[in-house]
């Protein structure tokens, strides 16, 4: 019952959707039609991305509302969101799991990490940006990414 | 002598000659004549039984061929359906046995065992007086005991398997002996017309029953007398464990049916609430014991168990509705137990001959080393398929429309049957259900973790299809299944026949392409769902070509999480897929598990190696069997004292035992 | 005084028999269901309203107001004092669970099972003596019987005892009122009393006993034996 | 032609329903949501990617999909969810279509068996373990629901039910319900049994076994699994609440507007599974056989008060 009086005193959380220029959709994505599936791999994050991540698909910002979802495997995914500079132990795990996407497949690289190395670059254990291993299709920048940066990056895929 | 005479003592004949065979032809003809020999005789065994069926009767008496009694036989529809399903065994067990016996098992004794064994099981349905019966029951015990000590060269698991079988099956003989041999004093003449027209008192009549429902349950491996079954089954060569599972058990049902339904004509409630609540312990706890099975024989042998058990829920609620005057619905439950025998003999023998393959392929039957038999066997691994989705009871299948059948039968009592009635056919339905849901698991896991995925063992790993004639065996087994599952309406009419000599009455079934029941209105049509499900899944095909745009299927790895390449070690194996199972019937079950750590020498807190051991005892036999083997041995040792070796004290005893008999006589006259 | 009464017309009296019967029914098996000992307490009340609403159906249909005055009374007792009492208790002794059961959940809802079909069988003979649509409803007072019988024997925690004792309780009085329409409302009063009584004593030895042990699980109680 | 509209509303609604209920789930948890139609827009995307045949996996893996689909359309034909009168009713009764169903996840979790992954093998023990523990609970409502009528042939359940609405409201009645929806909610895995969104393996069942199809099998499975919630909620629907149901010869304005009814009670329905859902967490998967043995108890409730209230 209380927690039917917090539903009902709540409301609606999510925050309105802002406003796209339509038509803005990366080409590679046209053909999933608005709806995106997205495996996440932390391929050596220091976990900031991942937070920012959570809150994307939290009731603020509520990135589901444009068809876009995560799942349990890469076979069920159109798109990875790799996190982090690509450490030595997670770059095979990387392109495995790169291969295991069927294909129309993208990669997102999260963050200045899964970029260029960020602040991680030249470290010892660091192989190289996401780019370096898989085939890179968007990137957004941000140490960590704004929500809002995620959320319309993610728009851009699913068109919506 | 008429066309099933004929059959019938042709069939006998030819058992006779390939035991000759079998006994006197040199190794390279041994298996073939026998083989062939045995195969004829069932060929010949199934169509004096489906003459029979048909209605046409034999009877016979050879006064000359046993001392006293002579040989009274008779064959009418009910044991012309038991020939004719031990005929079809029997065919499908003895092409498959030559491809099977080749290596270790062509030895003169086993070739010759066979087909007397078949010969005795053709005999016993056909029995039709007291001794002659016993005498066919006994050699058909003889014979089996035979067979399965047959591989105790090569393991000791076989000795020890034959000595329960040889005990229990003894002990059954006697309680069947002591219960026909009442019968025939209490009737006055020991032919089976004799006691059908005998009256006896009330308490005479129960134990007789009660006495032969322990000895044919023995027999059918009905809890608490099942012991023996999944030892004994599992440790025969695969043909013959095809032939007693299939076939040899169903001679307890055949009992049961004739002495309790037939010589008997029914009883009071009491007499099939036995038999009905006997059957359902065992639909249950067979089931649960095959469910958490790691050996795929045993895991076979546990769930003839269960389906005996089920055959018993239907044998003992036709009695009770025969018991409360509802002959239609009495009609139908015994319908549906005898369907079910039939089925049950279908896939069983599939599943049996399939089993043995696979362990003449890779040398074992522990479903935790077996595994990608699907591309290495890949006929076997169908015609598996086809035996468990039958034994699975779902459509379409065989079994489902005999426990359909059942169901129907039970459910429908509700209104007419009084208060027993209502308490007992709720859990009666119940039991079905839950054993018809476990056995959906067990036989996931058997096919699911036997064939499929990757070989969990190097012995797997080398199997390699079998030879053309056991392929050939179990393929006849399997078109045997496929025709019971998809037109059952061909057989119920001529099964109504078998049915009508036990309860007399017009047939339960009818119909042509769907099953209608006599005064219910349920209907289903096997066949029809069949073919929806055929349309609706090359619809769903058609549909996805269409919708598809890349339609290449690429090959990649497995999803290991990124990881190394999965091992068979990671795969689960049938103890892993068994456990919840375990854990959810714990107090049924009662599984024994211990862990040992051995720690590393400089520290406690390092460990070296860990040691895991589960096992699931069976519990009944534990605590049932082990006290009274316990009690068994001690009386045993007290009797060793009596025994000392002197001569004087054997005549001593033979001395007070004899004024002792004087004694009683002198003080009861 | 009859007159000025609502009358119950039989197809509606019946279905709410029925209801008011299979509520009661429902939330005494539930008690075996659950663990949180603040959730069987309120699984207690609940079946303490569905014991008074059938007694004003019966109250309502044989037009007898004295009957729908006690069955308001049971209802206040067994819905709302009572459970407040041992709510009260429940949080002097702290909020617990009934972490082990001496038989698991899953098998005492079996037992349950087979108890209820015992009942049934047992009761036909009453049934049969005057067979009206309340005496039919007498098995599930009987099956609650034991399921509370059961609930006593098989609980460690003490207030699921009391909770089953408590069920026992219920299902006499439903007995009593299905069959004759009602005892005497003194003795009822005096029943009531007693259970309150019971009810009261069991609380100040919970917080004698909190107080002692820091505890209730009945197990530990048979240390003060030895 | 009732049978065919049914098959096609299942076919095509199922999907619907599948985002309706995302949707009520979503606005109860503060958020937008993706709109009812985003599983059609997901199936549209996987039948368009690439098939996939992982390492050593087969026909069987192969076939699990497609069987899983057919046995919900067969099912979708024969349940009375528009019109009582199916030409397939003689072809299967209640039982059939429990078994048809069990039939279906016999299929997928032999293809989750077949691809020898570990979390295919576990999700698949689960599975049958669900479905062997829900079986007697099933069978036994079947039994109390048929006591009254003497059949287990649905069109005729159905048709009494429409005949005496007042028995709905009979304790066997309402016991069966409330069995079948628990068996409803553990057939289909929602939340308390399964938890359909879950990400993390080790809690999965359903999901469990899917973690390796891609692409168009991907596709046929959720579509399957939609399609059997719908057809299970409408069963439910139709055996407790068959107003408005089309009798006997219905004309095609009948069915349509039966059409229309059936599925604002199957959403109604959904809608309110789906706001459970967000009051309740999932059980921990050795408490799910407490959960069962429940719905058993009252099945057997219901048997009991069919034969001793009748």
């Amino acid at each position: 019952m209380s927690l039917w009086q917090k539903i009902r005193k709540t409301g609606r959380v999510a925050e309105p959707a802002p406003e796209r220029a339509p038509g803005n959709v990366l080409p590679a994505a046209a053909e999933l039609g608005g709806s995106v599936q997205l495996r996440h791999v932390d391929a050596g994050s220091c976990n900031g991305c991942e937070v920012e991540i959570a809150s994307v698909f939290g009731p603020v910002y509520d990135a589901e509302r444009y068809g876009a979802r995560l799942v349990a495997s890469p076979r069920h995914a159109d798109a990875l969101v790799v996190t982090g500079p690509v450490t030595r132990n997670m770059e095979m795990a990387l392109r495995r799991t790169y291969e295991a996407v069927p294909e129309p497949r993208l990669v997102i690289a999260l963050g200045d990490c899964a970029r260029n190395c960020g602040a991680f670059a030249g470290a010892y254990g660091v192989t190289g940006p996401v780019s370096d291993v898989v085939p890179v299709d968007a990137e957004i920048p941000g140490c960590p990414p704004r929500p809002e940066a995620i959320v319309a990056a993610l728009r851009e895929l699913t068109g919506r | 002598m008429n066309l099933v005479g004929t059959l019938f003592c042709t069939a006998l004949a030819i058992c006779a000659l390939s035991a000759l065979a079998g006994l006197a032809t040199p190794t390279r003809l041994r298996l073939p004549l026998a083989g062939l020999g045995t195969a004829g005789a069932g060929a010949l065994g199934t169509a004096a039984g489906l003459a029979a069926l048909l209605g046409e009767s034999w009877s016979a008496w050879l006064p000359e061929l046993l001392p006293l009694a002579g040989v009274r036989l008779a064959i009418d529809p009910l044991a012309g359906l038991f020939l004719a399903v031990t005929g079809v065994v029997a065919l499908c067990a003895a092409i498959y046995g030559i491809g099977y016996s080749r290596d270790g098992l062509d030895g003169r004794v086993v070739q010759a065992a066979a087909p007397l064994f078949v010969a005795a099981m053709l005999l016993v349905p056909a029995a039709a007086s007291v001794s002659t019966f016993l005498v066919a029951w006994e050699l058909m015990a003889i014979t089996s005991l035979l067979l399965v000590v047959a591989d105790h060269r090569h393991r000791s698991a076989v000795g020890e398997a034959g000595l329960w079988y040889g005990v229990m099956t003894h002990l059954g003989f006697v309680a069947i002996l002591a219960g026909l041999l009442a019968f025939a004093a209490g009737a006055g003449g020991e032919s089976f017309d004799q006691l059908r027209q005998a009256e006896l008192s009330p308490a005479l009549r129960g134990t007789v029953f009660l006495a032969t429902v322990v000895g044919f349950a023995s027999k059918a491996g009905i809890v608490p007398l099942h012991v023996w079954l999944p030892r004994a089954h599992p440790e025969a060569p695969s043909q013959i464990s095809a032939l007693m599972s299939a076939a040899m058990v169903n001679m307890g049902v055949y009992g049961i049916v004739r002495v309790g339904l037939d010589l008997l004509h029914g009883g009071p409630v009491w007499w099939w609430m036995v038999v009905l609540i006997a059957g359902a312990i065992s639909a249950l706890y067979g089931i649960l014991q095959a469910a958490v099975s790691a050996d795929l024989k045993r895991l076979l042998g546990h769930s003839t168990t269960e389906n005996m058990g089920l055959v018993l829920i239907g044998v003992g609620a036709a009695g009770l509705f025969a018991a409360w005057g509802n002959a239609v619905l009495a009609a139908l439950a015994l319908t549906a137990a005898l369907l079910h025998v039939v089925n049950h003999a279908g896939f069983k023998t599939l599943l049996f001959l399939a089993a043995g393959s696979v362990q003449r392929a890779t040398g074992t039957r522990d479903l935790d080393q077996l595994g990608g038999l699907r591309t290495r066997m890949p006929y076997t691994t169908g015609l598996f398929a086809v035996g468990a989705l039958c034994a699975s009871a779902l459509p379409p299948g065989n079994a489902f429309v005999s426990e359909w059948l059942l169901l129907q039968s039970l459910i429908h009592a509700l209104p007419t049957s009084g208060v027993v009635g209502a308490v007992t056919m709720p859990l009666a339905v119940g039991v079905i259900a839950l054993s018809a849901g476990l056995a959906v698991a067990t036989f996931v896991k058997a096919f699911g973790i036997g064939f499929l995925a990757k070989p969990r063992g190097p012995e797997a790993a080398r199997a390699a299809e079998s030879p053309p004639a056991m392929l050939g065996g179990m393929a006849l087994a399997a078109c045997c299944c496929l025709v019971l599952a998809l037109a059952p309406t061909a057989i119920l009419p001529v099964l109504s026949h078998a049915v009508a000599v036990a309860l007399p009455g017009p047939g339960a079934v009818t119909g042509e392409v769907s099953l209608h029941l006599a005064g219910i209105s349920s209907v289903i049509s096997p066949l029809l769902i069949a073919v929806a499900l055929g349309v609706a899944v090359a619809g769903t095909l058609a549909l996805t070509r269409v919708v598809a745009t890349r339609r290449v299927r690429r090959a990649a790895r497995l999803w290991d999480c990124g990881g190394g390449p999965m091992s068979a070690r990671m795969e689960y194996t049938a103890t892993s897929f068994a456990e919840p199972l375990q854990r959810v019937f714990d107090n049924v079950l009662a599984p024994e598990s211990d862990v040992d750590v051995t720690p590393v020498k400089e520290s406690a807190y390092l460990v070296e190696s860990v040691r895991f051991r589960a096992k699931v005892p069976d519990r009944i036999e534990r605590r049932l069997y082990e006290p009274v083997l316990s009690v068994l041995t001690f009386v045993g040792r007290g009797a060793r004292h009596l025994a000392t070796g002197s001569v004087h004290r054997y005549l001593a005893y033979g001395f007070w035992a004899l004024t002792g008999a004087l004694i009683m006589l002198a003080v009861f006259q | 005084m009859t007159e000025t009464m609502f009358t119950l017309p039989p197809s509606l009296y019946v279905p709410l028999l029925d209801l008011a019967c299979g509520a009661f029914l429902l939330t005494g098996m539930m008690v075996l269901w659950r663990r949180d000992l603040a959730a069987i307490v309120r699984l207690f009340a609940l079946q303490g309203i569905a014991l008074a609403a059938l007694i004003v159906v019966l109250g309502v249909y044989e037009q007898d107001v004295e009957l729908v005055a006690v069955g308001l009374g049971v209802g206040a007792l067994r819905a709302g004092l009572l459970p407040y009492l041992m709510r009260r208790a429940l949080i002097a002794g702290g909020a617990g669970r009934e972490v082990r059961p001496v038989v698991n959940v899953a098998t005492s809802l079996l037992v349950a099972a087979v108890l209820a079909m015992l009942a049934y069988a047992v009761a036909q003979p009453l049934i049969r003596l005057s067979p009206t649509p309340a005496t039919q409803a007498v098995p599930i007072a009987l099956t609650v019987l034991l399921v509370g019988f059961f609930v006593l024997v098989t609980r460690r925690r003490a207030l699921s005892q009391v909770v089953g004792f408590l069920l026992m309780d219920n299902a006499i009085t439903m007995t009593a009122f299905l069959t004759t329409s009602g005892v005497p409302l003194v003795v009822e009063l005096g029943i009531s009393m007693d259970v309150l009584l019971a009810v009261l004593v069991f609380q100040v030895l919970t917080t004698r006993m909190r107080a002692a042990f820091g505890g209730t699980d009945l197990d530990e109680l048979r240390e003060l034996h030895d | 032609m009732g049978a065919v509209l049914q098959v096609v509303l299942v076919a095509v609604g199922s999907p619907l329903l599948v985002g309706m209920m995302r949707q009520v789930r979503a606005r109860l948890e503060g958020r937008a949501g993706a709109g009812i139609g985003q599983p059609w827009r997901d199936l549209r995307k996987l039948v368009r990617k690439e098939p996939i045949a992982p390492d050593g996996t087969g026909w069987v893996f192969r076939a699990a999909p497609l069987l899983l689909a057919g046995t919900v359309l067969v099912v979708a034909a024969v349940v009375p969810l528009v019109s009582t009168t199916s030409p397939l009713d003689e072809v299967a009764d209640l039982f059939a279509v429990v078994a048809l169903l069990a039939l279906g996840s016999v299929a997928l979790a032999l293809g989750a068996l077949d691809t020898s992954t570990a979390f295919g093998g576990m999700g698949a023990s689960r599975e049958m373990i669900v479905l062997a523990l829900v079986e007697p609970t099933i069978l036994l409502s079947v039994f109390a629901l048929s006591v009254r009528v003497g059949t287990t042939n649905l069109g005729t359940i159905v048709t009494s039910a429409v005949a005496d609405p007042l028995a709905v409201i009979s304790p066997a009645s309402l016991l069966a319900a409330a069995a079948l929806a628990i068996v409803t909610i553990a057939e289909t895995g929602r939340i308390p049994v399964d938890n359909p969104s879950t990400h993390l393996e080790l809690t999965m069942i359903h999901e469990a076994m899917v973690l390796e199809y891609a692409g168009p099998d991907l596709a046929l499975i959720e579509w399957a699994s939609a399609m059997r919630l719908s057809v299970l909620l409408g069963l439910l629907t139709s055996l407790f609440a068959p107003w408005g149901i089309a009798t006997g010869n219905a004309g095609l304005l009948a069915l349509l507007l039966a059409a229309v009814v059936v599925i604002a009670k199957v959403a109604l329905l959904g809608a309110l599974l789906a706001a459970g859902e967000v009051f309740m967490a999932k059980l921990r998967l050795f408490r799910i056989p407490e959960l069962l043995a429940g719905s058993f108890l009252m099945a057997l409730l219901a048997v009991a008060a069919s034969f001793f209230l009748a």
